[in-house]
């Protein structure tokens, strides 16, 4: 710690902090307005950085069908991100120009924050080491089954004013999927608002996994991937065009209908087998998690 | 002789009895070495201390302190290594003894643990559950009794359908969290049947605090002869009243909360034809008043099964409704006779009639029915 | 050390004309004020120091209705049923509680009791007790400073843990809840069908946990900072190292367990599903949350406790310390290897890669603490050892919580801590450690410095018989629940199975001889405020700065700035401050350039 | 030996307040020796109570790194909801703030109280900006979707079942960033406040600003955290 200055040989005893050595505020450094101004710029030029290489990380995979592993994101982005954080400590914080102590503290505190992120990760992705099972969660995406309070109509608990809803062994995106398509006479229909809503507000629309009849492409966009642990898809704005030139003028009900009739047989297929759904939207959803 | 007089009786201070398999008495035997090594210690450092204090109490000949060094780098460097030297032992030890209850054996028989407020229920592999139920002491308290084969190697596949429990069985030195989002478990061998007796009983407790009968979760793991083991397993259910099944499995699984007489339940009423609680007339064929203002002319088979299956579907006026789901946990028997058992005690009860077991599903039950019906905006019209 | 006083009239005297701190001023109203606004951190350690007295209190009521519940291997508190059916009860209806419309959840006493009892005692009894009290009125005097680095900053955080504490009083009176002080996760977001009293709880312990890392904060810089002229870090009295390390532990360890606590109020709030299985969350990483704070506050709890050890060993042998540097770095050693360790709370919970690192690692905090023991007794070798009653307690401290220590290998070890983990092998472990350690600790250093806090003496013959049944009790209550727990007795049962009842009745008994002890000391303090003898200065020859002000201390702690010019524990070498040379003669072998000094 | 003489009770200063906070004016606390020691102090007990918010926000990052691990798929989707470019204006909104506040130190020091008060007041509007951003082209939005955390999710075509925990994540991550934006504003309002009224601040009296700036930068550290990991990693 700082008790060098207890036993430097010109240790004062009146004064073991050699406070008055310092004499006023020489010790503060003032730091030059065009360093700072160095420093942002840096931070600026950074933050378009971090941006670019993730950006360029998506495209190279979607581009050229190289696979880079997921990692190499992750580490990239937060290298860049250390680096600015070192900058914005080093010289907006002054922890270049300061005591050591300040910084000690710092470190002290980012390794107490590496012990807990570390260790903590580490149990929950190592549990299926001896036996795989235990790593597996029993039902994905989660029921609330068995917890208290929950009951099978879709209603809040037993838990006056909670939160918590009880989803009858659905997970809640299931279940928020199901409510919605039974709001609507149609599938198409929802899907058509789907597409139209992801337009307006400037989202890019993927397509949705539970759209098996694929009106996706019927509805003339042809961009159905997106991002996965392996594969990283390139997000809105990268294909420029892509709505101006592919977006029908799909608002109507009747423009479905149309592109209904143009579809292919295996397309048809499926409408027709979703159609008929409708009548009775949630007698033949596949249950998923089987509860 | 006396080394041996000592080691038990502080094995039976410790855990009652002789460890009964190889692995327990290993784990025994590692306790009796820390305790050995934990006494050696204090006695050292007590006995120190003690010496110390009566040597050097301040008396008229000695109010000051007889100098001596405040530092010694060589013995402060002995004590730190010494003890250090016997931890890593120690850690080794345990290391071991851990591992050897996590891994399974090949053949090992695996049994399914659910843990539910506040009840084990055991799965056996062939899909059947445990029903025995047996009076174990004096006190006048009623346990579910697992039946299992001596000198097996057992392991346990657990999870929980609420809070997080923990599946403790002392008499084999080990336990294991039963978490609600995904498996855990652990291997044992069953210990052999003593020789002057037919069986051997270990308890199984619940060691992670889970709510209000916390206490009451426990459970007799039964092990007895292989030949013994197979011949309860053909006769488990063969041939049952359905009463006296129902009975059982009342006792397994609903006797934490329900009673069946007026006087003891705490959290839920009782079964008893009759019975009051909180203002309303429990019991089979007794009229009820439900929270949503609709109610029931005379609690029918169809009513108790849905109550059992799904019971927030109809609360009870007045009853904040917090029973548990048992679906998916019973067997259409069970469920038959545990209706039975139901109907049994109450005056209103079935004279071979009214269809009493009535096994019929109402429409409009299974889940995704319910979930889909419902639009968002009517969340709470159909609310209990 | 010493304040060397030249008489020099005048300006330097500047302190000379003020009173003791505890003179009341300005009337009984304007004294209600006066404390109520001090920035004084004596007056804010007083205050603390009764603010946690009262809180043992409470808890420890709840401990012995709890332990009174457990003569019987039945159940027998049971809440008033809305019929009006009740069961026998031992310990009484406790009416706020017998809540008729919730009859039918089926509240249950019992878990409210051990809950109160925990929570009250980990947050707002023992992690505050001694940093907060004993350290807020001596850190600064030890120092030879004035005050705090941050008076008003310590006022504050006085505040927030009044706040703190009335929410969780509130929480408990209204209702009480039902959890465990760990609020272990999807239990605690599900309980209380009415929210707010799990979130009143949680929001105590989310509050106090702010009160104390400003206390820890305030702690740092001070010692850092304001340390008096003369004193370098070696110079520090150990108690001082101590509550330094644990003041490191507070501002490293507790926002965790803000965090933890805010995200558990949002679940409930919310239902967010960080930590609930039914959204993808999982129970067990909030397990690691909370234990990533709360293995660290055990050291929180133990440190000081050992800072005060450090200290009453060496004073009442008058025996400089033994590996004064030691015992120095093993505080810091202690802190730091505390953040390595928390899996060892959740061995049942985790897989089996993190268990053995943690087990492994665990082992590591057994070192330091081995080494501070050992120094501890080598220091008494020699030493002029007199058995009053803070010596007493020092003395019992070794030996609890040497048993406290070494029964923690077998909960460190994997393979016994499966069988032993959340038994009532843990309970009687933690309480070696956190009363037999912390608590017996602190009335030791209460006794030791109570003179110097109130300028009273206390009656040495009533603290000792105090401490005999406080010894007795203990040890009755405690060491049997290794054997239970052994045996298979799970903790935070109301009822259990027969074969277990000898030993819990005779737990009870201890309990009751506790209780005992315990009234002994509060009536001896009683009477030493009301009655006692006025205190010298320095009725022990300690050497630290504290012992050269007055019994009790003036306002501005000292009359001049102190000079620190020798070790805190160079009893060979110095005749205390305010004592008589011909009571504390130095050895011979002082050496005549090296003469002693006499220190009016 | 030398006596020490212990600092004098200080006579209450019975100057009208404005004089007595003028920079020129102020002593330091009775129990310092100096004035540096006790903006040393200060600024020590400062970085502490900042290492106390990095542990405060460990907890998310934790959280986030932990359903990461085991819900790549969701955490994908998740973050294609978002815009980077809204993210990425946010960020330099705060990089700009923090450089303000930094130049506002040097102000103090520099006793240029004109510029001190311009660059806090920049920093002030750099604040309001940000919070403007995030609550009008991020919060209200997908709020009104149904992008809401946990049981309070609402959106009907979620790609995984796990997106209402990555709305719990970002929500909370987020939403306790923003406090400490206001928190760090309030701060810095109290300071311009001082500054306009008293010129409280000046080449020996700038510990409050120096503090003041230090937790704004923090806000600025944890953010240029939060950007790529919520917006950037897909």
């Amino acid at each position: 710690m700082n008790d060098t200055n207890a036993h430097a040989p010109a240790f004062d005893p009146m004064d073991p902090h050699g406070s008055t050595h310092a004499g006023g505020h020489h010790g503060h450094v003032i730091v030059h307005w065009r360093t700072q101004l160095i420093i942002l710029f840096a931070l600026l030029a950074l933050t378009a950085l971090t941006v670019f290489v993730a950006q360029a990380e998506s495209l190279i995979i979607a581009e050229m069908g190289i696979t880079i592993p997921h990692w190499v994101n992750i580490l990239g982005a937060m290298i860049i991100a250390v680096v600015k954080a070192t900058l914005v400590c080093m010289f907006f914080m002054q922890l270049k120009y300061d005591k050591p102590l300040n910084a000690l503290v710092l470190f002290f505190c980012l390794f107490c924050v590496f012990l807990f992120l570390f260790f903590a990760t580490l149990d929950l992705t190592s549990r299926g080491l001896i036996r795989p099972e235990r790593a597996q969660y029993l039902v994905a995406g989660g029921t609330g089954e068995g917890l208290n309070g929950t009951v099978q109509d879709g209603t809040v608990s037993s838990n006056p004013g909670s939160p918590r809803i009880a989803t009858g062994g659905l997970a809640i995106t299931e279940f928020r999927f199901e409510q919605k398509r039974a709001s609507y006479d149609s599938d198409r229909a929802m899907w058509s608002d789907y597409y139209h809503h992801q337009e307006e507000t400037g989202a890019h629309p993927h397509r949705h996994e539970k759209d098996t009849t694929n009106y996706f492409a019927l509805l003339g966009y042809d961009h159905p991937e997106r991002s996965t642990e392996e594969r990283s898809r390139p997000s809105h704005g990268l294909t420029p065009g892509l709505f101006a030139e592919h977006a029908p003028a799909h608002h109507a009900a009747d423009h479905h209908d149309d592109a209904h009739a143009d579809t292919d047989h295996a397309a048809d297929d499926h409408a027709a087998e979703t159609h008929t759904d409708d009548e009775h939207p949630a007698d033949d959803h596949p249950e998923d998690d089987g509860h | 002789m006396t080394t041996l007089a000592i080691t038990d009786t502080i094995q039976e201070w410790f855990f009652r009895e002789e460890g009964s398999t190889e692995a327990v008495q290993s784990l025994d035997a590692f306790m009796h070495f820390l305790w050995w090594h934990s006494v050696f210690w204090f006695v050292l450092l007590m006995g120190l201390t003690a010496y110390f204090v009566i040597k050097y109490r301040r008396r008229p000949g000695n109010m000051y302190a007889v100098p001596s060094p405040s530092h010694n780098t060589w013995l402060e460097t002995f004590w730190t290594v010494v003890p250090s030297l016997t931890l890593i032992v120690i850690f080794l030890f345990g290391f071991w003894g851990y591992i050897d209850k996590m891994v399974s054996r090949s053949d090992a028989l695996e049994l399914n643990i659910k843990g539910a407020k506040w009840s084990w229920a055991l799965t056996y592999p062939d899909g059947s559950g445990s029903t025995t139920l047996e009076r174990i002491d004096e006190g006048g308290v009623e346990f579910p009794v697992y039946y299992v084969p001596e000198n097996t190697n057992i392991t346990l596949r657990m999870s929980s359908t609420d809070v997080i429990h923990s599946f403790w069985i002392p008499d084999m030195r080990v336990k294991m969290d039963v978490m609600p989002n995904r498996y855990t478990g652990y291997s044992f061998t069953t210990p052999p049947v003593p020789d002057d007796a037919d069986k051997k009983d270990m308890w199984v407790f619940c060691a992670e605090y889970c709510g209000d009968n916390h206490a009451e979760m426990a459970s007799i793991m039964r092990v007895v002869s292989l030949e013994k083991y197979e011949e309860w397993n053909r006769d488990k259910l063969k041939g049952m009243n359905p009463i006296k099944l129902g009975e059982i499995i009342f006792k397994t699984k609903c006797v934490t909360c329900h009673r069946v007489d007026a006087t003891e339940n705490s959290t839920a009423p009782s079964w008893k034809g009759g019975a009051q609680f909180l203002g309303q007339t429990f019991g089979y064929g007794f009229p009820v008043q439900f929270n949503n203002g609709t109610s029931l002319e005379a609690r029918d088979a169809n009513y108790i099964r849905e109550s059992i299956l799904n019971p927030q579907a109809k609360v009870v006026a007045g009853y904040a409704g917090n029973m548990p789901s048992f679906d998916g946990q019973l067997a259409d028997v069970e469920l038959e006779a545990l209706i039975a058992y139901y109907q049994s005690l109450s005056e209103h009860g079935p004279k071979m009639d009214d269809g009493a077991v009535d096994t019929e599903e109402p429409a409009g039950e299974s889940p995704a029915d319910a979930a889909t019906q419902d639009s968002p905006t009517d969340d709470t019209a159909g609310q209990p | 050390m010493t304040t060397i006083d030249t008489n020099t009239p005048g300006a330097d005297h500047a302190h000379h004309d003020e009173g003791s701190y505890l003179k009341p001023k300005y009337g009984a109203l304007g004294t209600v004020i006066q404390w109520a606004t001090t920035i004084d951190h004596k007056k804010i350690g007083v205050m603390y120091l009764f603010a946690v007295m009262f809180m043992f209190f409470l808890g420890g009521m709840a401990a012995l209705a709890v332990r009174a519940e457990l003569l019987e291997p039945t159940r027998t508190m049971t809440t008033e049923l809305a019929d009006g059916t009740i069961q026998t009860t031992i310990t009484g209806q406790i009416p706020l509680w017998s809540d008729p419309d919730n009859a039918a959840v089926g509240s249950n006493n019992y878990n409210r009791l051990f809950t109160l009892h925990g929570a009250i005692m980990v947050f707002m009894f023992i992690v505050p007790s001694v940093p907060a009290s004993l350290g807020n009125f001596f850190l600064p005097i030890m120092l030879g400073a004035k005050d705090v680095a941050f008076p008003r900053l310590n006022l504050l955080s006085w505040y927030i843990y009044v706040f703190g504490s009335i929410f969780g009083i509130l929480s408990i009176v209204l209702g009480g809840v039902d959890t465990g002080w760990t609020f272990y996760t999807p239990y605690s977001t599900t309980t209380d069908p009415d929210h707010w009293r799990v979130v009143l709880m949680v929001l105590a312990a989310f509050v106090l946990g702010f009160s104390s890392i400003l206390t820890g904060l305030n702690f740092i810089v001070t010692v850092h900072k304001l340390r008096a002229p003369g004193m370098g870090w070696f110079d520090m009295p150990l108690f001082i190292w101590a509550v330094y390390a644990t003041s490191i532990i507070q501002v490293l360890a507790t926002p965790v367990i803000g965090i933890t606590l805010l995200l558990l109020i949002f679940e409930r709030l919310f239902h967010v599903g960080i930590f609930d299985p039914a959204l993808g969350g999982d129970p067990v990483l909030y397990q690691h949350f909370f234990w990533f704070y709360s293995h660290p506050v055990v050291y929180v709890m133990i440190l000081p406790a050992m800072g005060i050890i450090s200290e009453l060993l060496a004073v009442h042998s008058r025996k400089h310390i033994f590996g004064y540097r030691a015992i120095a770095f093993s505080s810091l050693g202690i802190a730091g290897v505390s953040f390595l360790v928390w899996g060892h709370h959740i061995f049942t919970a985790m897989g089996e890669l993190v268990s053995t690192l943690f087990s492994a690692l665990t082992f590591l905090v057994a070192i330091p603490t081995a080494i501070k023991v050992f120094n501890w007794i080598s220091t008494l070798y020699k030493g002029s050892i007199i058995l009053n009653t803070p010596m007493i307690y020092a003395l019992m401290f070794l030996f609890t919580f040497s048993i406290g220590g070494l029964t923690g290998l077998p909960l460190g070890a994997l393979a016994t801590d499966l069988h032993l983990h959340d038994s009532y092998f843990v309970v009687a472990h933690f309480h070696y450690v956190m009363m037999g350690g912390t608590v017996i600790a602190m009335i030791g250093g209460i006794h030791h410095w109570w003179p110097k806090m109130f300028g009273k003496m206390y009656s040495e013959k009533g603290a000792l018989t105090g401490a005999a049944f406080v010894f007795l009790g203990f040890n009755v209550t405690f060491f049997t629940q290794f054997f239970l727990g052994m045996q298979g007795m799970p903790r935070r049962y109301a009822s259990y199975v027969d074969e277990f009842q000898t030993l819990h009745i005779v737990s009870t008994v201890g309990s009751w001889l506790l209780l005992v002890g315990f009234l002994i000391h509060l009536l001896v303090f009683v009477h030493s405020l009301l009655a006692g003898k006025k205190a010298p200065p320095n009725p022990w020859g300690g050497l630290t700065f504290e012992w050269e002000t007055e019994s009790p201390p003036i306002e501005h702690n000292f009359h001049h700035e102190p000079l620190c010019q020798h070790g805190p524990y160079d009893f060979d070498k110095v005749v205390p401050p305010h004592c008589d040379a011909k009571d504390y003669p130095l050895p011979p072998q002082a050496g005549a350039d090296d003469a002693p000094r006499t220190i009016a | 030996m030398t006596t020490i003489d212990a600092h004098h009770h200080p006579v209450p200063d019975q100057r009208p307040k404005k004089e007595r906070l003028f920079w020129k004016n102020r002593g330091h606390a009775e129990h310092f020796r100096s004035h540096e020691e006790e903006f040393d102090a200060c600024k020590f007990g400062m970085w502490l109570f900042l290492a106390t918010e990095v542990l405060l926000f460990a907890g998310i990052f934790c959280a986030y790194a932990v359903f990461r691990t085991m819900y790549p798929d969701a955490w994908a989707a998740g973050s294609h909801y978002l815009n980077w470019k809204i993210g990425g204006l946010n960020t330099v909104v705060l990089l700009i703030s923090s450089f303000t506040a930094a130049m506002a130190v040097r102000c103090a020091q520099l006793d240029q109280q004109r510029w001190l008060k311009i660059n806090l007041v920049i920093t002030l509007l750099c604040a309001a900006a940000f919070v403007f951003i995030k609550l009008n082209y991020e919060y209200i939005p997908k709020l009104l979707d149904g992008k809401a955390p946990g049981t309070f999710y609402s959106y009907p075509f979620a790609h995984d079942p796990h997106e209402p925990l990555w709305w719990g994540v970002y929500y909370i991550g987020t939403g306790i960033h923003a406090l400490h934006v206001f928190i760090g504003a309030g701060l810095l309002a109290w300071v311009l406040y001082r500054a306009t009224r008293y010129k409280a601040y000046g080449p020996t009296e700038y510990t409050m600003v120096e503090n003041s700036a230090l937790y704004w930068h923090l806000v600025d550290l944890v953010w240029i955290f939060l950007f790529p990991l919520l917006y950037l990693i897909h």
